[in-house]
């Protein structure tokens, strides 16, 4: 057992942290909450491309820096800690990245991953459908091949950073007579393609972050399949399963729980017991998903994919949001109503943003339910339900 | 005791349901959120003709004379469909607190308009600073010169003020240093109001009165009394809006039971997983027991017996309750319920501001600890 | 919507709780947790009998008063109030009388219903299994026709009263060919039966109020089977109705409540603001209980059968009950871990019987998890799982 | 950073486990709870000869010299199968605070006797009253009287009182009026004991000091550090306790998964129910959130570093965490678990004695807020 970092990983974190504290400084962006989902900001993420630090742990040959699970942790945790807007490069560095490295072809890693480690390729999930939620392999999207092409037809739903991404990560049926977890490809579909149009929707919170995508008769070259045909859903839980590995959410509104602790202090709230009770329990149960988000970079160090180790520190780390949220809420008494842009409005409104941003938390990525259920049977051996 | 609706709240509540069902749909709640006053004038004269604003009203100002405990109902129906607009602060902080506090001469110059639907009535009671629900923590002086009080500061999170004919403001008067309600016209340049931006879609205002003058003869119960007004109308309100909330959670918990019989993931209505089944009956024991505290408080002001207890206890479990229920409909409604697109954000957003109104838990456990005599 | 009682009630009431508080004062007993289940008293028993307070509800002409549910919901909540030790009759006034009274032959009302009016018979209840708990269908207690007679062979367990119990309530298979649910029949066996015995088993608090019971060719006449033969699943489940209608399970633990308010006012602890927030949120908590718990009573005043209605009522009070004795336990620090007996032991060591004894309240009567399920079914009309 | 056990730490591991599956099985600790002293010399001195006792003192003294890290994993196992017996007292409370903040002499004399098995240490610790774990909350003076101190007052919840060779006494001295911490002999006649009758089923004893004479030289650490001592005791102390807890409640966990794929309702092991392989999900979560603040206390403690904050943390985690642990494991075992012929009894009854000991989650919470500069 040893919790600490090396010397040098100490050092990394301290470079991490001066340059967004530099950024900071600038001018160049606030932190926010959800940043890292919501913030697309090209031009910081070509800077962060300029660093190295997109695609940190691929091999140098596709442009990575061949570093540690635990250098990358390091990286996303000050990544989050200072709400930077980093949504443009998040999706391809943390999955479809490691999608292509696992399953592509030779090709398709020396076409996409060192555009992408440049911060020139963003790319867009396109997994969940209306219909097929938690239950992914019931996916409707169809793939039809057609000589050296596939046409795609069918919706996506909830996928973030469409208006900017280049490609979509896109999962559709190409054999919808096989079992149905059994007839699902992965894709690499251009924004640009005719046929593919983008809906912006409005969530709760108010953010239009998201988008529904339509596919009408898209076509896509048989070389954008990626890894085999008819084992997508294989590599969709694989790749949910590093989608799930970090510290997005236990760190997701972590602009919030610092200006909350700052703004009792300053207002002297924290004197009352109560609140400095809630406050101390948060950071308590803060603590604890941060550790068990560790465990999952240690259980990467030795070699391993997580699994329920990742379903663990996700349904934990959306539960601690919540309470985030509610007890800022409560700290700030009426004045927690007030959204963001509102006079009067205390922590840029970051609470009530939270608040209601956090309904969503535990359906994205696996439900919780979901999650729950792996967590119970991969990692317990309780029979199947 | 008998703790199901008589023949006559029945039948109250069947007819708010209807109307509200045809008038008020989530399509009208939208439009009307997204108005420049978030207000319709039309559908307020249709309640006016209902009967709705004079309900518990007595007769002679022109009202239906019926009892809080029927209030209770209509406000349950008008949580469920989410209507928009000033009947809380009208009805609730305004007429009822003339019918409470106010001269026979007072309740004769402004019932007869309200009922008809003609006066808008709103009242101001938060103070900037963390205070509490309470009138202890009224700082805003109005101090006595000649036969005109005159106030002057600033009143927060005031509903409505855009639109009110008048307002019920508590002060602290001068020279007395007590507790009191003046009731002031809204069209005085000397007050002035700016919109607060609040999650529960209603219209919020910061108010700032500047040595607004307003008659001795507008104050609601004598000057001694001020305190005992202001704490009643802080019980009503809290009750009131438990009773709203009835509604909204109710309301909440339909939508998802309904959903969960429909929804199919892996080839089952995810009402038939277990887990699904014990969140909605988790939801279930909280309305319920959120629907007897809140009639029960409703029940004990209806017929005027002590109920500081009583009133904490419905809205502490309220603020807890309506959360968890939320909470749980969003976990089962999955992503489309965080959609904007859906009726839930509805809910959500209005629970959250009503948790909020007139004391949430914390504060109502510090009133039981009082009278549990713990402190 | 009437939340009030009527004067006649309210003296009712007041009689009640004059005679309790006359019977402590003279010494009879003390005040305990869970007296209404371990509370062995058989001279209490008699005393309550000759007020005419058991078999309340029943017709006057098998021994009982002809008086309302609510007429017993305030006797029952004056007795948990103070604890009272009403183990002896309790199940024979709840339960197995009202069994007797729906489905019981004329000549079996006449033979049992006054003499528990009298306090003379006391019953026990032969429902659980070591292999049949929730899935009560499934027990392997058998029952054979033999001419007049059935011969019982089998084992029941976590029986209350079984030492004082001059009956016993016995659920036994009668046909074992059948559907699970429809070989089940419900008999009266006399404690003193040949082949019947009792062996006393300890729970986790150290109490010996349980036994388990082993039927050994126990004959039964066939005048002693209660209602139809094999339909006594249908009998259990309202059985079970009742079982769960009163306020046992919100007011278990009362006499821990008020002692522990009274000790943290004492000991100006509540002046704490963390410790009176807890007691305040218990109070909040305690009343929504009561609530709920009232609601079945009016329930059955409107003639119908409590059904989702108790098991809402029962699941939430005992959580209720953990909460309880979960806070009395902080509230009394370090000196909360000690037992009944012990020296400086605080309340009679009634913090950690309850924090012990509350592990076994969300199991009895149906476990939570089973009310749940018919909450959501039944009440909410949820499929099936 | 790993967040695994090394090969030695796994090796230590499955020795401890071997060997108290072996000798410590649930009729054993049954049978030495419900003996007179509750201990057994057997045992003990089976363990002194795996050099359990001494397994972090030093060569010089007799012992193994590894790190409190590697205390920890033991002291898991030792959790893990209900050890009954003074080992922590020994070991965690005397033998490591003498380390810590005894004199050369001390340690000689002291040390080489408990790595040997044959001297009990233990800690009089807790007052009567609703005082906190920390230095400033001692009352019991020592006053210094020529070369002695002496001490009189009465000390609560002191466990092993009974078969301790040396008292570890925290006092308050006086002229100074300071915290310090002596080693006073048990067998004095000043020292008399009765015991107390405690949920987890350890020996804790109420230790009354009349005019106990003390030497001077028996003084850990001088008398200006007796604060500072104490505070690291409690440290120790706290994450110990958490490590016992660790091995508690992932046997629990184990316990109760097993049971939940045994046991059969409605024809199906009830694990296959989605609400009881969530309420498992549940546990695992927690057992592993404690697994892992213990550890990052525990390595800190190893490393010298401060970590008033990580210590607190895990115990306040600890204390809830344990309890819902538990909690659950009743609800998945049922009836059977809540009999005290069914083992899970055993874990309950400590695992709350735990949540006490040494600092409740209420009590490091305010240690936290403390950390946070909250106050």
């Amino acid at each position: 057992m040893d919790f600490g970092f090396t010397d040098e990983q100490n050092r990394f974190r301290h470079e991490v942290r001066s340059f967004l504290e530099e950024e900071i400084e600038k001018g160049h962006w606030e932190p926010a909450c959800d940043a890292w989902i919501q913030g697309f900001n090209p031009e910081f993420t070509r800077r962060v491309a300029h660093r190295g630090w997109i695609g940190l742990t691929w091999p140098e040959e596709y442009g990575g820096q061949g570093r540690s699970h635990t250098d990358r942790l390091i990286l996303t945790e000050e990544m989050l800690r200072f709400g930077a807007p980093a949504a443009c490069h998040w999706f391809a560095d943390r999955q479809v990245g490691g999608a292509i490295l696992s399953f592509g072809s030779e090709e398709l890693k020396r076409e996409f991953l060192p555009r992408i480690a440049r911060g020139e390729a963003y790319f867009g999930l396109g997994m969940s459908e209306p219909g097929a939620g938690s239950d992914l392999a019931s996916l409707q999207t169809r793939a039809v091949e057609d000589g050296d092409y596939y046409t795609i037809n069918g919706q996506k739903t909830w996928t973030s950073c469409a208006y900017f991404a280049h490609y979509f990560d896109v999962y559709a049926r190409t054999d919808p007579e096989a079992p149905k977890h059994r007839g699902i490809s992965e894709f690499i579909v251009d924004a640009r393609s005719p046929g593919l149009s983008r809906i912006p929707m409005t969530d709760i919170t108010g953010t239009e972050a998201w988008s529904d995508l339509f596919f009408d008769n898209v076509r896509v070259h048989k070389k954008y399949l990626i890894g085999q045909k008819d084992r997508g859903f294989y590599q969709v839980l694989h790749q949910l399963d590093y989608e799930r590995s970090g510290m997005e959410r236990i760190m997701g509104n972590y602009p919030l729980f610092e200006a909350v602790v700052q703004f009792s202090k300053e207002n002297q709230l924290s004197l009352q017991p109560a609140v400095r009770s809630k406050l101390a329990q948060l950071e308590i149960e803060f603590e604890v998903g941060r550790l068990l988000g560790y465990r999952v970079t240690s259980v990467m160090e030795d070699g391993k994919t997580p699994n329920w180790e990742s379903a663990m520190s996700k349904a934990y780390s959306t539960e601690f949001e919540k309470r985030l949220a509610n007890v800022s809420m409560e700290i700030l008494g009426p004045y927690g109503q007030l959204m963001s842009g509102s006079r009067l409005v205390p922590l840029r409104g970051m609470a009530p943003h939270s608040y209601l941003g956090s309904k969503g938390y535990s359906l994205q990525a696996g439900t919780t339910e979901i999650l729950k259920n792996i967590l119970a049977t991969r990692g317990l051996g309780l029979p199947a339900a | 005791m008998r703790l199901a609706l008589t023949e006559e709240q029945e039948m109250l509540k069947r007819a708010a349901r209807d109307f509200l069902d045809d008038k008020c749909s989530k399509a009208f709640v939208r439009q009307v959120e997204d108005s420049e006053t978030g207000f319709s004038r039309e559908l307020w004269q249709d309640m006016a003709e209902l009967g709705w604003m004079g309900l518990i009203v007595p007769e002679q100002y022109g009202g239906g004379g019926m009892s809080f405990l029927d209030l209770a109902v209509l406000l349950e129906e008008m949580g469920r469909s989410c209507l928009p607009g000033p009947f809380f602060s009208t009805v609730v902080l305004g007429a009822l607190t003339i019918l409470d506090a106010g001269s026979e001469q007072q309740k004769q110059e402004y019932l007869p308009g309200v009922v008809r639907g003609e006066k808008i009535l709103t009242l101001a009671l938060d103070e900037p600073g963390f205070g509490g629900y309470d009138a202890g923590s009224i700082k805003v002086e109005a101090t006595l010169d000649g036969h005109n009080y005159c106030i002057t500061g600033t009143k927060l999170f005031v509903p409505d003020a855009h639109i009110a004919d008048h307002l019920l403001c508590a002060v602290r008067t001068k020279p007395e240093n007590v507790i009191a309600a003046l009731v002031a016209d809204a069209g005085s340049p000397q007050i002035s109001h700016a919109p607060l931006k609040s999650i529960g879609g209603d219209r919020l205002y910061e108010v700032v009165f500047d040595r607004l003058p307003v008659p001795e003869t507008r104050l609601l119960g004598g000057v001694s009394q001020g305190s005992m007004v202001v704490d009643r109308i802080v019980q009503r309100a809290a009750v009131a809006k438990c009773c709203e909330m009835v509604g909204n959670i109710q309301r909440v918990l339909e939508m998802t039971v309904d959903y969960a019989k429909e929804r199919k993931q892996f080839d089952r209505p995810i009402g038939s997983f277990q887990v699904i089944q014990h969140y909605c009956a988790d939801m279930a024991t909280d309305v319920d027991g959120a629907r007897l505290s809140t009639y029960q408080a409703a029940w004990m002001l209806s017929q005027a017996l002590p109920c500081a207890r009583e009133v904490a206890i419905a809205k502490a479990w309220m603020g807890e309750a309506s959360r968890r229920v939320i909470d749980l409909a969003h976990q089962i409604h999955g992503a489309i319920g965080v959609s904007m697109e859906h009726d839930l954000h509805f809910y959500t957003r209005r629970a959250k501001a009503a948790e909020i109104a007139f004391g949430d838990a914390d504060f109502y456990r510090e009133v039981v600890a009082r009278e549990m005599g713990l402190w």
